[in-house]
């Protein structure tokens, strides 16, 4: 924290966000009985993106807190993405060598 | 600076060492000190351990008929030898021990940020230790350091899940101590002491801590996986229910590559005091040599898939994983040529320390140049899991992180106990290990390359000379490792008091006493200068010589 | 020995601002390691998910999803109160600490209620990973690995639930003591953020479990349950 | 090429010298590099000594010209291998299109060899010079790994998974064959030997073999003992698909997706037929895991690659 007077986050902001994860959550659940093919997925953890987002920034207050913590903070995902990136490029190319005739 | 003279006071100042007493005082110290010391005796007792089996192996192999042991107990041999080695000795000794008792104390700071967590890790790496030897005696086991699936989950006889528990738990240890050290460097750094005035040290611990952060994790559920599999049979690795065994290769080397750098950053880190103090120069090229720590732990995350090039992963992923672990190269030749140019036109004092780091300089150059040859998937195809990786990685982690940890040990010896350690014992020893493990080593490079494969128990005739080669080096090895661990505790009682900087080296840790007192310094110090602040011109004083 | 003074300042630090600053950073460097600790779970159902598409549809239609998301409701609830609880610790009132936090609890406890409702409906089906799985007359399909997953990934966040739960408790003991000052509050901010934490997990669990193959499939006949 | 020089294994196939100049050019360069390193550092230590009288230190700070040509250089350098060794290894794992066709099953801790005429080793593996040759390797166990130094190869034999490699004898000779991943108690004695002989010695040896039928034949009469035969007929009113002219092609699943009909496809088809079903079939096919071993699944493999070889004749149940 930036200062040693905690930031006191209006009430307001608190229902708010619990709404939105709230919403996020049954609107994810209805989504999934609606045929979008291979989109079903993304639109899925689009949802699920931005709710674990409102979580991190409201209730995890790293709207208010130092650079460094929302470096941490989005460093975790950002590695995190990238085990699966490099792990996967195996998965998807291992087709690609043509050795069955 | 005060008086560098040792003068042995009449009435000893209160340290770290002599403010309490009883082993209550040691067991539930929170001192970043004394919890060096404790990791110290404790990992000097498992290089014991891992160095016996080491011998067993090489005894083993001095023939080529598997005559003195069963291939089952061979296999747990080197399976143990490599899970002590690295689990137990390698992954904690510089940070664990060196870290430990310097990197407060470099910044200017009373101790690490959480203390009780500090403590805390010492014991969760009890606990593994003593979970791994049990597995040990209640039958060993047999999967290789690497535990592949489906060996391990399906069809090892031996205790993989007991095993498994110890490392994961041993895990944490080391997540512990590097969420400390990442705190305690962006936290509690002394007034003044800014990024770029930080020793190369505690670069090297900060690029250190963020791959432990960020990989360790990893390896832990996977081992979890590991043995739920074991346990249960729910086939998340196992082929019959569709299960990919290299999968589990992925998951592993995403720690463990990173591991290897775990290993070796610190030891670079020992290296660039070492070289700097004994040619009282700054480092050549400093800002670079930081940046490279992290790029090594930055890049050294994208390079795991070159363990796997032949093991069916895809092969356009191999040329991936290829081409980064070229450029992982770099970094590293940059710290090379930087310690050589270190040392240009220097004031180069041969100690003890300043013998081990050149060793060092040179058995890493030729340890990484090897990886090198395995990096490159042509040549790779033919040297995977040959002796020739046996050669490469002894040489990075014997050669290199082994050799930098006894040189900082005895740099930082009169530091950790107020006395001296007798140089011209060092000097042989550091020869001994020198010539001892070149021996040891080199002829696996050509053995790797007429094809031996790593883990036999029994191998053709034609390669007893070069195998009975390496086992006498590894007697001369083990006589020179064994050197030191019977001249430091005797300097103990009998080594010259020393000064607060026998070595007249810049850094906050010369400018307390020796040993420091509980709280590092009597007051917080306030740091004006850049680190390695050596003056034109600088000597080595005669009166600073005294040993 | 890290002694602490009235304040609440331990003596290695110079004052209780970098004695915060320095737990917040610690809280999320181990939340870090968190991240890439359930990610590596995440990691493997990512590559089986795409290695096998209908095995995962097929097993994530046995799973309740209505309990699912009664269940990541109840989650929300609790990080809402555990929001409130952090709010309160920091203007000092103790009794609302205690209050929200054992409201925290208790939501957390019907959270793993309904889990344990679930667990028990996967053994009586043969759901269980092993030798004995078998899901439509079919045994050693596929199948089988995302329930080893689902049990490694629920069952792992259950763990940490139940490590929250202790902390709960630690948490309203404190605040029934009056120990949460405007000043020294850190203890419940930093158990906030792990409780967060935990939450998030759930949040991209459910969708990844649960909702997987459903179109096609009724929304209203959902609520009664997969089987 | 290399046979005076103890240093090097026998080189014995088309790749193999290409393999040892690659190496010779990174010894080269790696002992540049030592004996520069080391001879600086030796040299430094001597001429910069602390003595009475030394000229102490010359602070230095550093150099960026310096710090760019030793970055520049390595890279340079690492690049100019990294690009040769990518060569090598896409010479190595690509097969040329008419390698013969042989199968090993690895198993702890043996390698059984099928030869594309019918006879079956183990632990050894004769091949004739001059003929281009794919391994189709599987396990039945645990991973193992096919080793043979004098070819500069290997490749790991996974459970649960076809993996391939090819290699061109060129000299005739008896060669280590290693299994090089390790796999357990006796994974130093799963090795043996590979017999490399001239045509028309290999000629004579398969005609002195105990010959058994082709691994086509024997996945016929499988298919037919198995009671494959019984829904893929061929017919249009089959209750199974027809596998004629398939072979390589994609097929359409229900789903939608689409997949290759190749080795690992059909493999996962017979053991685990729930995995993916064929669009315009139902799933009725049995599982055969368990009643059918790896071999007996290669036959059957062999078998249905045949059906879609004109050369085969495409003949049909
Ligand atoms: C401390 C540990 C450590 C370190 C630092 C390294 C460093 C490197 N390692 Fe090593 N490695 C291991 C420990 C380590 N390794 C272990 C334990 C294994 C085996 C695991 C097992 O299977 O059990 C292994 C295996 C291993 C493999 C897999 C081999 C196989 O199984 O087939 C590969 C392949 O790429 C590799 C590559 C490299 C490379 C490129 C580096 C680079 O970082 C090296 C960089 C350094 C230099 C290049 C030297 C300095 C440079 C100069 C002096 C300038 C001149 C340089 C150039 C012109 C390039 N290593
Ligand atoms: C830090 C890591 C580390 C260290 C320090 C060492 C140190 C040594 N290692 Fe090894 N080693 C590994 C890590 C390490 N090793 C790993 C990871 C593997 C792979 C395992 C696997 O395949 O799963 C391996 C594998 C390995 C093999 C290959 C086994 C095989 O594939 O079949 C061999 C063979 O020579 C070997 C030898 C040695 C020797 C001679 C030493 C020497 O340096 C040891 C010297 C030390 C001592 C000797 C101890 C001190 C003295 C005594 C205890 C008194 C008794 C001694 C005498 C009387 C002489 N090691
Ligand atoms: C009871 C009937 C039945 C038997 C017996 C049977 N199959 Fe099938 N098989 C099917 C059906 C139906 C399908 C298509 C649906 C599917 O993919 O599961 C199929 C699909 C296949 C496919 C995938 C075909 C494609 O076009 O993609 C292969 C390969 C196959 N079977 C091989 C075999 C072999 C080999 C055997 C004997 C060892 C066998 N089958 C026995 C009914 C059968
Ligand atoms: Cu088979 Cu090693
Ligand atoms: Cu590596």
């Amino acid at each position: 924290m930036s200062s040693n007077h905690p930031h006191i986050t209006p009430l307001k902001t608190y229902f708010a966000v619990f709404a939105t994860l709230i919403v996020g959550t049954w609107l994810t659940y209805w989504v999934a009985y609606k045929d979008f093919g291979w989109l079903n997925t993304p639109v899925a953890m689009a949802i699920a993106i931005v709710k674990a987002g409102v979580v991190v920034l409201y209730f995890m207050h790293v709207k208010w807190q130092s650079k460094l913590t929302m470096m941490f903070a989005a460093g975790g995902f950002i590695w995190l993405f990238t085990l699966f990136a490099f792990t996967l490029q195996d998965y998807w190319t291992r087709d690609w060598m043509p050795i069955y005739k | 600076m005060s008086s560098t003279v040792a003068t042995p006071a009449a009435e000893p100042r209160t340290n770290y060492l002599n403010v309490d007493y009883g082993w209550k005082s040691w067991v539930f110290s929170t001192d970043h000190k004394r919890i060096a010391i404790m990791y110290l005796i404790t990992i000097a007792f498992m290089i014991l351990v891992g160095g016996s089996f080491a011998i067993l192996v090489r005894l083993e192999l001095a023939t080529p008929a598997g005559d003195l042991l069963q291939s089952e107990t061979y296999n747990k041999i080197f399976t143990m030898h490599g899970v002590v080695m690295v689990f137990f000795f390698l992954i904690p000794g510089v940070p664990a021990v060196l870290g430990n008792f310097l990197v407060p104390i470099m910044i200017g700071a009373k101790d690490l940020a959480f203390p009780k967590i500090n403590l805390l890790s010492y014991y969760v790496f009890l606990v593994g230790i003593l979970l791994t030897l049990t597995a040990a005696a209640m039958g060993g086991i047999d999967t290789g350091w690497t535990f592949y699936t489906p060996y391990s989950s399906t069809y090892s006889n031996g205790q993989v899940a007991l095993a498994a528990v110890a490392v994961f738990i041993t895990g944490f240890s080391s997540i512990l101590t590097g969420l400390n050290f990442v705190v305690t460097i962006h936290k509690m750094r002394a007034p003044g002491m800014t990024w770029f005035r930080m020793p190369l040290f505690i670069w090297a611990h900060y690029a250190t801590s963020l791959i432990i952060l960020l990989s360790t994790p990893v390896v832990a559920i996977t081992i979890v996986l590991v043995a739920l599999e074991r346990l249960f049979h729910v086939g998340v690795f196992d082929p019959t229910y569709g299960g990919d065994p290299v999968l589990f290769q992925h998951m592993f080397w995403f720690y463990s590559h990173p591991a290897v750098y775990i290993m070796i950053l610190p030891a670079m880190g020992v290296i660039s005091e070492l070289i700097s103090a004994f040619s009282k120069k700054r480092v050549f090229g400093y800002p670079v040599v930081a940046f490279s720590s992290l790029a090594i732990a930055v890049i050294g995350f994208f390079v795991w898939g070159h363990h796997m090039f032949v093991t069916g992963q895809s092969t356009y992923a191999g040329v991936v994983f290829s081409v980064i672990t070229m450029l992982v190269a770099v970094p590293s030749a940059i710290k090379v040529f930087n310690w050589v140019s270190t040392m240009y036109k220097g004031d180069v004092w041969m100690t003890t320390p300043m013998c081990f780091a050149i060793a060092f300089i040179g058995l890493f150059t030729v340890g990484g140049l090897t990886g090198i040859f395995l990096g490159t998937m042509g040549l790779d195809i033919h040297m995977h899991d040959t002796y020739f990786v046996v050669a490469h990685f002894h040489y990075v982690m014997v050669g290199g992180m082994v050799t930098a940890f006894w040189g900082g040990l005895h740099f930082w010896w009169p530091k950790m106990f107020g006395r001296m350690y007798p140089e011209n014992m060092g000097r042989v020893s550091a020869a001994i290990i020198f010539i001892g493990f070149n021996m040891t080593f080199f002829p696996q490079f050509i053995l790797g390359y007429m094809g031996m494969p790593r883990r036999y128990h029994f191998y053709p005739e034609e390669w007893q000379v070069l195998n009975l080669l390496s086992t006498a080096g590894a007697t001369l090895l083990g006589i020179g490792y064994l050197l030191p661990m019977v001249y430091l505790p005797w300097s103990l009682k009998f080594g010259k008091v020393a000064s607060k900087n026998p070595w007249g080296a810049k850094g906050l840790e010369w400018e307390t006493d020796s040993p420091p007192t509980t709280f590092n310094f009597d007051k917080v110090p306030v740091v004006t200068e850049e680190a390695y602040a050596y003056p034109e011109g600088a000597r080595h004083q005669p009166e600073a010589k005294v040993v | 020995m890290s002694s602490v003074d009235a304040t609440g300042l331990a003596h290695h630090f110079e004052d209780l601002e970098q004695q915060r600053e320095a737990a917040t950073l610690g809280m999320w460097a181990f939340l870090v390691t968190e991240i890439m600790f359930f990610g590596g779970l995440f990691g493997a159902y990512v590559v089986y998910r795409t290695m096998y598409p209908e095995a995962w549809d097929n097993a994530s239609n046995q799973l309740d999803v209505f309990l699912g998301a009664v269940n990541t409701t109840v989650l929300i609830g609790s990080s809402l109160t555990m929001a409130l609880a952090v709010r309160c610790a920091a203007k000092g009132n103790n009794k609302q600490v205690a209050g929200f936090t054992f409201l925290t609890l208790l939501l957390g406890l019907v959270f793993l209620g309904v889990k344990v409702i679930e667990y028990k409906h996967k053994w009586d089906h043969h759901l269980m990973p092993g030798p004995h799985f078998e899901l439509n007359g079919v045994v050693g399909g596929h199948e089988q690995i995302f329930f080893a997953l689902y049990f490694a990934m629920t069952g792992m966040h259950a763990f940490h639930m139940i490590i929250g739960a202790g902390l709960m408790l630690w948490v309203i003991i404190k605040a029934l003591r009056n120990d949460y000052t405007p000043q020294n509050h850190t203890h419940v901010e930093m158990i906030g953020l792990y409780w967060h934490f935990v939450d998030i997990v759930w949040i991209f669990l459910f969708p990844l479990l649960y909702l997987l193959g459903k179109h096609g499939h009724d929304i209203a006949g959902a609520a009664t349950g997969g089987h | 090429m290399w046979k005076g020089i103890p240093l090097f294994p026998d080189s014995a196939s088309t790749y193999s010298d290409a393999v040892d100049y690659f190496y010779l050019a990174l010894v080269v360069i790696s002992i540049f590099f030592t004996v520069l390193v080391a001879a600086l550092v030796v040299v430094f230590a001597i001429r910069y000594r602390t003595r009475p009288g030394s000229a102490g230190a010359v602070q230095i700070h550093g150099s960026h010209g310096l710090e760019i040509f030793w970055t520049v250089v390595p890279l340079v350098i690492v690049m100019a291998l990294f690009v040769w060794s990518t060569k090598i290894w896409f010479v190595v794992t690509r097969p040329p299109a008419h390698a013969e066709q042989y199968y090993v099953t690895g198993k702890q801790w043996m390698w059984k060899i099928q030869h594309p005429t019918g006879q079956r080793e183990i632990n050894t593996l004769h091949v004739p010079v001059g003929v281009p040759i794919q391994l189709r390797m599987i396990s039945e166990d645990v991973i193992h790994s096919f080793f043979i130094p004098a070819f500069r190869v290997k490749r790991d034999v996974l459970p649960g998974r076809y993996s391939t490699m090819w290699f061109e004898a060129t000299k005739a000779g008896t060669y280590h064959l290693f299994c090089a991943e390790y796999c357990g108690t006796k994974h130093s004695q799963m090795i043996g030997s590979v017999i490399v002989m001239e045509q028309a010695d290999y000629e004579l040896w398969l005609a002195g073999a105990a010959a058994g039928e082709s691994p086509q034949a024997q996945g016929e009469k499988l298919f037919a003992a198995s009671r494959c035969d019984t829904c893929h007929t061929g017919k249009p009113d089959a209750r199974g698909p027809d596998f004629k002219g398939l072979w390589g092609k994609q097929v359409q699943l229900s789903d939608g997706s689409s997949v290759v009909f190749n080795e690992d496809y059909v493999r996962e088809s017979i053991l685990v037929p729930t995995a993916k079903t064929v669009a315009g079939f139902q799933q009725l096919m049995p599982t055969y895991a368990g009643q059918l071993g790896e071999d007996q699944i290669l036959s059957l493999i062999a078998y249905l690659k045949s059906l879609s070889d004109p050369a085969q004749g495409g003949a049909k149940p």
